[in-house]
């Protein structure tokens, strides 16, 4: 009753991890059983190895966090080399989270990661962590557009964009990078934050500035999923503050297809597992016999 | 030995020292795997305010009552939130979490600046009957209530105080240089603020002696998939404190 | 030591109520001298009375809550007739919150609003629960300049133009009603968000979408608060989830000239009181002589 | 009568029916002011989580003990956490808020419906010795723990329930109409659910009885700043339920 193919891509329940919250799947293997996850998204990945940004890269906010890791990751190669062979031997689809700092970047690293083990892949165009522009390309359509194009070009894999919600129009980016050929859109990435410690009078992160994630976006992220799925013909995949199964069923009646669940992983490392079986009772409760039945169902029409 | 989360009782929780508690929960589980130099990531309350746990090193293990002791310095939101935890209440502890000292010594010596003493507690136990030689600092004598944990634990104690109030004035690695030259060792075990660590690292390294620091850094999963712990290793390559350590050989952290 | 002049505005300290959080001020009366405030920001005005939305109007969210109030007003006349009367026996400047379905509107507003007992403008260009056009002006640099423009036009008093945080890019907004003429800037207003109730799968709010304040969203404000205030020179005013003295302290040290307590007022009735009495003490502890020490004092240098 | 926040003992908190709990706590400067049909705005918990407070009404008063009394069900986060205040612990209390009942009646007839009975008992209370006719409705006899509470306060109980378990079958509405005709009231004050207290206004208003009725909204500030919980009034302008009302005459909102 949870099964679902979003973008071509089978999975076994509607709840992903999102990138950058779950490793690469075998970092959390002692509490959940990688292969009832419907996708794992690994973490941002680029074509040479980065080492992320310096200085304190969380800090705590009212029911949320903000992370600066600056997509600190071993590469491309290295990717290939050590880490896909040891996902092998789950059965879950594998969708790699890219980067690049142009959009020839992302072509490059799509053709080089077409292989076998690899379901599809989720662009990051939204980072807010990276400077030589990773964010621009979030924050204006015809740039989503033209990495999406880019990418689809290198690929024979589905390919889903995620979207920043740090823009005006978040319908505008949707539909650009649908009509380029965007195969699904997952948001929210985090929203650009800041805090100040009061005794230094230094910004907490190394970065000054950074993403927050966490139930503190929920809202935020909900009416983003709302209007996006109102909007486009291709599957959403839904993420922000997913802490439970209930804010699950809130993302798929908003229009999801499925949902992501990220910084709820650090506090409760069985969390994909347990909004996942919670969903299905969810479902049986109401004698529901899919998923499906919740995707867009909330009823607004204004009384 | 999978790492877990447990709901745990907690038995004991009194103030040893200056904003500083110890705390014993019972955690069966986690007591028969504990290693000395891991820890627990501790969720304070139920609530989602404080969002993420609390890294706390694992300072004392009995395996035969099952129970776990933690010893920590109130110093924000979320160590106050815990200190409010009565005996008899339920906390929520996962771990146990990264990799523990080695064991392989047969004449220690201990170096803890402040609260990196609690680690220091369960590594002498487990280095028993071994004889121990401990360097403990502190800012004045208020905060060394150490000296009592550790009197029945090593053979000799050496103290040094910022303000000279007890022991010798002056950090514990000025204390650690007069020593490495008066005695033999053949592991130095560190754990403390992040300039000592690079000072008895050094001093260490100097004398050729192995020498192992538990770091301390900012996490949020605390299993090595969030990268929010991360650190520049000589090899040129990232170390993750949280999953690769905190505990690592000097060479492979401090150049 | 808190005594602060803003956009000409001589204030007592730099704690404001943020508009539409303490209504006209005498509702918070037994709780607050008002005669201590910094300013009160009244609710949002229009020249024609509002009914405001239908349905349920606030919903609360993680350390957060979404609000769909929809400008309920008693309009231009019934303010001036029975309103400031009443607000003229305290000691304290009144800026009354003006908006508009048109440029044209904030500008007759603003002349029909210049009286005695007003001690200036907020133009709400950003409220998110209006249809006909309000949040429109937020997001499009020259329409915000355009009201700030005609309002300049209309009045003598000072004029503090609010942002709306829907925005990709704050400082150009910020910039254009800076170059439009505004005195002051004041950020951040509420994030557009949403929540669907899982039992009757229906929004929670009456108008579906709502605004976001409280706690969760400070580290968005403060982080626009500290981009306005490296971009602009005029002075701004920071609002967003201040809940204490050190929340105010941040959005001080992230360059502030003032700062407004808004969702905070409704948990602790006692709020704006004790956060200008948190910043006394935080200033004496350090031996600081003025509130002013304190402005775009937060050391950004990336280490 | 200025409104106050007062931290607020827990003197006796327990489970009187389903999911329902009767909380008793020291606040002599409330209970020197409060009146029936006033409510207080509580904060469940000193975290930011659950932000907001909840509004309940005070359901009884004793000026000579210092006490007040709620009466609330849990539904969701904010009553399931304020149930797990203990007896010893304390509570944020905002009030007296609102507006109470008249108390200007010889013949008073009651009409409440589930936990809309509620401010009844302190409005009971508070017309004594005057002989009190009440109407309660609930879902079914488990709800009915209302019976106990009110047998010393009226002279006269009539009780409806959806499932007919107890008392009459069907809804408090019903045995309005019944009683309007065979008896004769000066007043009808009504609290309950929405439509409740529609059907009650029209009857009352049919027989020309005055009639209050307290209504329910969410409410952020509960002081009249915020207009998150206003109605329409039947004079085309619009009114605060927290602040103008509670209690409304029926006339005042019904049409
Ligand atoms: C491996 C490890 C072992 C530790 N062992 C102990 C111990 O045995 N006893 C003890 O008293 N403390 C220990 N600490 C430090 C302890 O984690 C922090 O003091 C604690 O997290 C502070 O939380 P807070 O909410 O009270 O402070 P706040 O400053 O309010 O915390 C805000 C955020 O910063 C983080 N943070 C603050 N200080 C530190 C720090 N020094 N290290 C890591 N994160 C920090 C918190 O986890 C939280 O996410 C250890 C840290 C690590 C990484
Ligand atoms: C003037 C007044 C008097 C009341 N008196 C009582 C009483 O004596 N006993 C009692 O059991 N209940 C009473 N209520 C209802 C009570 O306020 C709600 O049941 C309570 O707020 C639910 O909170 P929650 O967090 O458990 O529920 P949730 O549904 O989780 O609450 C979510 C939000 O909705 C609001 N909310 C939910 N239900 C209501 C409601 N029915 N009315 C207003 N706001 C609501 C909450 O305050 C909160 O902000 C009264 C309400 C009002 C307005
Ligand atoms: C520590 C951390 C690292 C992240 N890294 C990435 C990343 O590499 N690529 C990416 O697209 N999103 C990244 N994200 C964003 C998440 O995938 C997700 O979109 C966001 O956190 C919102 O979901 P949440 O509130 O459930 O965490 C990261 C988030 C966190 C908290
Ligand atoms: C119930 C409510 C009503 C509001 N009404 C207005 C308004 O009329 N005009 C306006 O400019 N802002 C309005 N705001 C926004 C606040 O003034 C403020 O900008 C925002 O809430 C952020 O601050 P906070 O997090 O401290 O509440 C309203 C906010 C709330 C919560
Ligand atoms: S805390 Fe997440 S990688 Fe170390
Ligand atoms: S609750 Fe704020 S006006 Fe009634």
């Amino acid at each position: 009753m949870l099964a679902v193919t979003i973008a071509g891509i089978s999975m076994k329940t509607p709840v992903m991890t999102a990138s950058g919250t779950f490793g690469f799947g075998p970092e959390y293997s002692d509490f959940v059983d990688l292969n009832t996850i419907g996708a794992i998204v690994v973490k941002g990945t680029t074509l040479a190895p980065r080492a992320g940004n310096s200085g304190c890269r969380i800090a705590e906010t009212p029911a949320g966090m903000l992370n600066s890791i600056g997509l600190e990751n071993p590469g491309s190669d290295e990717f290939l080399k050590a880490t896909l062979p040891k996902l092998k031997k789950y059965d879950v689809p594998i969708i790699v989270n890219i980067s690049g700092n142009t959009v020839e970047e992302y072509g490059k690293l799509a053709a080089k990661l077409s292989v076998n083990g690899v379901a599809g892949f989720e662009l990051n165009i939204s980072c807010p962590n990276v400077k030589e522009g990773g964010i621009a390309f979030g924050t204006v359509p015809q740039s989503a557009a033209a990495v999406v194009r880019e990418v689809k070009k290198n690929t024979h894999l589905p390919v889903i964009a995620k979207l920043s919600p740090n823009v005006t129009d978040i319908v505008a980016m949707a539909r650009a990078v649908e009509e380029a050929g965007a195969d699904a859109i997952s948001l929210i990435n985090t929203l650009l934050g800041m805090a100040i410690d009061t005794k230094s009078w230094r910004p907490v992160l190394g970065n000054v500035v950074g993403g927050l994630s966490g139930p503190a976006v929920k809202p935020v992220a909900l009416r983003m999923v709302w209007q996006v799925a109102n909007a486009v013909n291709v599957p959403v995949i839904g993420m922000g503050g997913i802490m439970t199964a209930l804010d699950a069923v809130e993302f798929l009646l908003a229009g999801a297809s499925a949902v992501a669940v990220g910084t709820a992983n650090f506090v409760n490392p069985y969390a994909a597992a347990e909004v996942a079986e919670g969903l299905c009772e969810y479902l049986k409760e109401r004698g529901l016999s899919h998923v499906q039945k919740l995707v867009g169902q909330v009823n607004h029409n204004i009384g | 030995m999978p790492k877990t989360v447990v709901k745990a009782s907690v038995l004991e929780h009194t103030l040893i020292g200056p904003q500083v508690r110890r705390l014993t929960f019972a955690a069966p589980i986690l007591a028969q795997q504990a290693l000395p130099g891991q820890f627990v990531h501790v969720k304070v309350t139920e609530s989602i305010v404080p969002l993420l746990r609390r890294p706390i090193s694992i300072a004392d293990v009995n395996p035969d009552n099952g129970t776990l002791t933690l010893i920590y310095r109130i110093v924000g939101q979320g160590t106050s939130l815990l200190a409010e935890v009565k005996p008899g209440g339920q906390l929520d502890i996962m771990g146990p979490l990264g990799n523990g000292f080695s064991l392989e010594t047969e004449r220690p010596l201990l170096v803890g600046g402040g609260i990196g003493l609690a680690p220091m507690v369960y590594l002498a136990k487990s280095l028993c009957p071994r004889p121990i030689t401990i360097i403990m600092g502190g800012r004045n004598k208020e905060e060394m209530y150490w000296q009592e944990i550790f009197q029945s634990l090593c053979r000799s104690i050496h103290i040094t105080t910022d303000d000279g109030s007890l022991g010798r004035q002056g950090f514990t690695v000025d204390a650690l240089s007069d020593m490495l030259s008066a005695d033999t060792f053949d592991i130095v075990y560190a754990c403390g603020p992040q300039p000592m660590l690079e000072g008895v690292a050094r001093l260490a390294t100097a004398k050729n002696i192995r020498c192992q620091v538990s770091l301390e850094d900012h996490m949020a999963c605390g299993v090595g998939a969030c990268l929010s712990c991360t650190c520049a290793a000589t090899d040129g390559k990232r170390r993750k404190v949280c999953a690769d350590g905190p505990v690592f050989w000097a060479e492979e952290v401090f150049s």
